[in-house]
């Protein structure tokens, strides 16, 4: 974890609204884990001011400029443009300067080898799960089930595909795969696979529910979640949530950047409107 | 002033503030640095004039609900409510961190009476590592219809004397900017033994969600911080400047060098920065960098000698 | 609420405050629109729901010393030192080019003793064009040691119910924010008889050049403006109409739509765009677009049920 | 006068720090003057908050882009890098959105036809005199005496000679022409034709000595200047300047903006240190 000054290497729109970000990043192959984040600073003068945590898709290698150079490690990055920062990163082109302050956070528990593996993908909440599931492959079974709300939301299942993922696409307005929310499709896994380990992330409502089914069935869950952040690393307080056990009187508050992004979801609080940090999205 | 040369020495940028020998003037601003420890992995704590904690209660603090940050036109509000593990937590587990460093610890607190001010404060006194306390006056006083004590001078005189009595410490009180007439509030405290004065907190502000038609943080209002203060903290640090004897660090979206210097230039023997350490982690190594250069540039050989030099 | 629908009539923007009707909540603020004027080849003054004149004075005013003003992060500083051709030829060479549009004319108007800003709305009584006067207090109170009227709630008091007096035109009285607490001023103003709060005039600051050590205001001291104070207005905003009966219309950084809606909801009746106007001649056309679009997104068939929407 | 959204159509460096910008332009020719400035909005997002006035170089015309489109107008500024607005104006492309208000102000008066013109450029003070120039050779005789401190600040003097303008160049440290003050050459040039009239734009010390060698000889002279500008429609009083007669008392400002930037030298108060209101340069 450093902050290192850097380059945009491509950015491309993949489906309307998302977009996806090849940046320079040495070492990030050797030091990130499944689920970890980084800062991202999306240019040096204003606007924005606070940089804008993004989760990391996938780690890879170019090959080099030329012989004796190093082949160029890079990240990968998908957005969804929401606001004021991911609509001027949308205008970022190659060489542009950025700087990445990361790997940030704690990541994905892989579990136990060979266990039946599901990850659950809502929209833009895909991004951590493609790093993970790259991981668990090696090793597991792996099936992601993938929703959004028109077919525009379901962005590089193929990708997933090809590590060899079984996946099950499930769209709100049955534009692609089935009508219907990604739960339902969770609930016919599960009867089929009572001993599955879940990863999800996504929207907290989807979160939420997920939550629901894998508490009811006592399966294990992990979940990544979002927050409002300033700083990343632990300093500001900003991105708290509220931890199991958590009272007014005995509050027990876990920062999301170190503590998580990525919880096992018995250390979290689940009683309603306690985990909604970002509901209402972020200032513009 | 002399002039240094760029084949002479290194423009010296050491300042000797209540006793206390800082090797820069320039140290983080509390509660945008943590514990120090969560900086640590970014920048080398040694390079810094000082490490200011997160300010500490007599008990742990919880804090606000969220959202508790909100990005405004170049500035953020935010409403922490002041979370930290409390003074004794501190003590025990933080401390030993920050004694590996030879960097002077200023320990930032608060109460919400006058007696909790003066309890911690006291918790204080004895801990070796702790260079100076700084006494965050912009606290609702509960006793008191929560009136904020660095809004009520007389109510900051009660609270900055007790304190003095309890802490043999170097004793700085950071001053709010929410008042009409800031030079009443600075001479109040240095009048009831303050050695330094910082300014300045947050503005208190207040962002809506126009599509929920809710504030954007949960506690309705918060503190502005960032760039878009500079001008108004520039403001009272020249006017409390003129209005004290004793020193004053001068506090508010400083994020560059050239920002520090305004602070220096009006009279501040040191600058702390906040949300600036949010945007760049090594907003403080490269603003130290960024001081040297200039007095290289301007023939200054110690940068004491531009401290205060405003032209009116 | 009646939610209005994309096949019905357009939402409806017009507010009434103090009996004036405005046929929209957007107005310009005092002293970035000159005399109307100098705006109207690019924005034809008829869309507006108001004009505000640049503040008038009993004799003509020479203002500071150049320079007046300078740009700081999202904002600017200025010290124009209200420059203005005084009441007379305000009335005699100004309103008639003003009386050529539908647009009711608000005059802004201020004296550096009490008995100036009567009479100088006493000349304004009888001026047919003249919708309402609106008394800036963020002057200094020559005969009580330069301290502004608006941060001394009996000075601010006193003049208002002097004002008062002399004038049967509907009467704003805008507020300076640079004060501890802004509902005691609000009240004293209310309580003195105004018609209508205005807020915020512009916060103190102060920029520095570095290099010549010198401040970047001949004046030393200027007024902060522009998208940087926004949430301080906001916050001030929301506690004065938690304070007063009267009508408050919202002033401080609104350079879009979005930023006129948070003051709307928070429970001002009108908003007036300051700065914007340097930066976009047709800002406040763009403002007013904007509202109209976002009625219609929204649903909402008039204005008037958005204001004082918040919810906490 | 009025605002425009227009884009930009080509931006060069010319010499080192100096910038030459060609904005598509409608409808220019017909309203401008030689003299007359715009409002130039950089960028629809921060930074800057204020509009940047420039001096308007040229007007032109370039081939329409197909058969039954009008031919494009276009203006042309040049611009020194000198701060936050001119650093990010330095990086736009063909193509960038900007704004344009104006033509703006006040600008030179022609005087009478066939007298001797004489025009002194200080770096880039020249800016405004080009249009001028292309007015005046139409009638008159005219020479162009350009200063700068080095070489580097000598721009554009042959584009003035294509006119038929006879130029002299000098730089204060002989890197280019005459070695020396702009102001020396000026004295010889009015020497030979004490009847010229003369024209002026640059740094205020260049400015204030042509006035001295202007007003001792009885020279007619305008002077271009330079304002801290805020609106650059004479609403916001930030451009003043100290007008002929200007005491405390009875004082009498005028607004660069609008009643200039060009004035006849007897319009304003030469008492030192009056007229110098950006001598410590804008805000950073
Ligand atoms: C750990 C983590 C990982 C994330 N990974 C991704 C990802 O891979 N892809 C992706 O598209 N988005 C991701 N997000 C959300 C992303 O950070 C926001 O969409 C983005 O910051 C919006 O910035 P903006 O300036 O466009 O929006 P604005 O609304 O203008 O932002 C204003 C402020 O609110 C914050 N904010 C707004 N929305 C969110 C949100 N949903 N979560 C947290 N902060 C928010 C911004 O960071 C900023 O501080 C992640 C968030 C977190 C916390
Ligand atoms: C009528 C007029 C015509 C001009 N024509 C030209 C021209 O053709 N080419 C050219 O390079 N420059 C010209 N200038 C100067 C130009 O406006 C400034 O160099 C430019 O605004 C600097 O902007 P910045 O953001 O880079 O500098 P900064 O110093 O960051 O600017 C901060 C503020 O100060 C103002 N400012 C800074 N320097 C000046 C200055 N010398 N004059 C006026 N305002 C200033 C800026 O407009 C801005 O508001 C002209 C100025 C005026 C008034
Ligand atoms: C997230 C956050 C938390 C803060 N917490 C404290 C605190 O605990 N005690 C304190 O005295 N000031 C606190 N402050 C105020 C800062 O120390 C500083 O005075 C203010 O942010 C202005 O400086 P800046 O503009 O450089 O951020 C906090 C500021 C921020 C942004
Ligand atoms: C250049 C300038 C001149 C101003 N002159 C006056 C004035 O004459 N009277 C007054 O009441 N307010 C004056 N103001 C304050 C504005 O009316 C307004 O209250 C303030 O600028 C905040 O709004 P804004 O952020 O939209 O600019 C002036 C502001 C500026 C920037
Ligand atoms: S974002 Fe600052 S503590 Fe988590
Ligand atoms: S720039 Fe505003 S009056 Fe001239």
């Amino acid at each position: 974890m450093k902050n290192i000054k850097t380059i945009v290497l491509s950015n491309q729109e993949i489906s309307p609204g998302y977009f996806r970000m090849k940046i320079l990043a040495p070492d990030y192959s050797k030091t990130s884990q499944p689920g970890q984040f980084v800062m991202f600073r999306v240019q040096r003068s204003l606007p924005p001011l606070l940089r804008r945590p993004f989760g990391i898709f996938r780690v890879g290698f170019m090959p080099a400029d030329c012989d004796n150079m190093p082949a160029k490690e890079f990240i990968e990055i998908i957005y969804k443009v929401v606001g004021s920062g991911t609509e001027i990163m949308q205008r970022l082109h190659q060489g542009d300067p950025v700087e990445l302050l990361g790997p940030l956070g704690t990541g994905f528990d892989c579990g136990e080898p060979a266990e039946e593996k599901i990850l659950v993908g809502g929209g833009i909440g895909l991004v951590p799960l493609y790093s993970l599931a790259e991981k668990l492959v090696e090793t597991s079974r792996v099936r992601l089930l993938m929703g959004g709300r028109t077919r525009d939301d379901i962005i590089t299942v193929t990708e997933f595909e090809r590590l060899g993922v079984e996946t099950y696409v499930s769209t709100e307005d049955g534009s692609l795969g089935e009508e219907g929310l990604v739960t339902q499709v969770l609930e016919r896994k599960l009867d089929k696979y009572p001993k599955a380990t879940v990863f999800a992330c996504g929207p907290m409502p989807m979160i939420e529910a997920v939550q629901d089914i894998c508490l009811s069935r006592g399966v294990s869950l992990q979940v990544s979640l979002e927050a409002l952040m300033a700083c990343g690393v632990g300093a500001c307080l900003s991105c708290v949530v509220k931890g199991a056990g958590h009272t007014e009187i005995e509050p027990r508050y876990l920062c999301t950047c170190t503590s998580g992004p990525v919880f096992a979801a018995e250390k979290l609080d689940w009683s309603k409107t306690e985990v909604k940090m970002v509901k209402s999205g972020g200032c513009k | 002033m002399i002039k240094s040369d760029d084949n002479l020495l290194p423009p010296k940028l050491a300042v000797e503030i209540a006793g206390i020998k800082f090797k820069n003037p320039v140290m983080p601003a509390s509660g945008t640095f943590g514990y120090g420890e969560e900086y640590a992995p970014y920048l080398d704590l040694n390079q810094l004039g000082a490490v200011v904690t997160k300010g500490l209660s007599l008990h742990p603090k919880a804090g606000n609900n969220t959202p508790r940050t909100c990005e405004t036109v170049s500035g953020m509000l935010n409403a922490i409510g002041l979370q930290n593990v409390g003074v004794d937590a501190f003590i025990r587990d933080k401390m030993p961190f920050l004694e590996q460093f030879k960097t002077p610890v200023i320990v930032n607190f608060f109460g919400n009476t006058q007696d909790e001010y003066g309890e911690v404060a006291a918790r204080l006194d004895d801990v070796p590592g702790v260079a100076a306390l700084e006494m965050n006056i912009s606290c609702p006083n509960v006793k008191h219809g929560g009136i904020v004590f660095g809004t009520d001078p007389k109510a900051a005189f009660a609270a900055v004397s007790l304190v003095r009595k309890r802490t043999t410490k170097p004793l700085i009180v950071k001053l709010t900017p929410n008042v009409t007439d800031i030079q009443i509030t600075a001479r109040a405290a240095e009048d009831a033994g303050a050695d330094v004065l910082s300014l300045i907190n947050t503005l208190t502000g207040m962002a809506v969600d126009v599509k929920t038609r809710k504030p954007r943080l949960a506690n309705t209002i918060g503190g502005l911080s960032g760039p878009a203060i500079r001008p108004i903290a520039v403001r009272l640090v020249h006017q409390v400047v003129q209005a004290v004897q004793i020193p004053v660090i001068g506090i508010g979206g400083i994020s560059r060098a050239m920002d520090a210097l305004e602070f220096l230039i009006v009279g501040a023997r040191a600058v702390q920065v906040g949300t600036a350490n949010f945007v760049d982690p090594n907003a403080m190594a490269v603003i130290i960098a960024g001081l040297e250069e200039f007095c290289r540039e301007e023939g200054i050989a110690d940068i004491n000698d531009l401290i205060g030099t405003l032209e009116l």
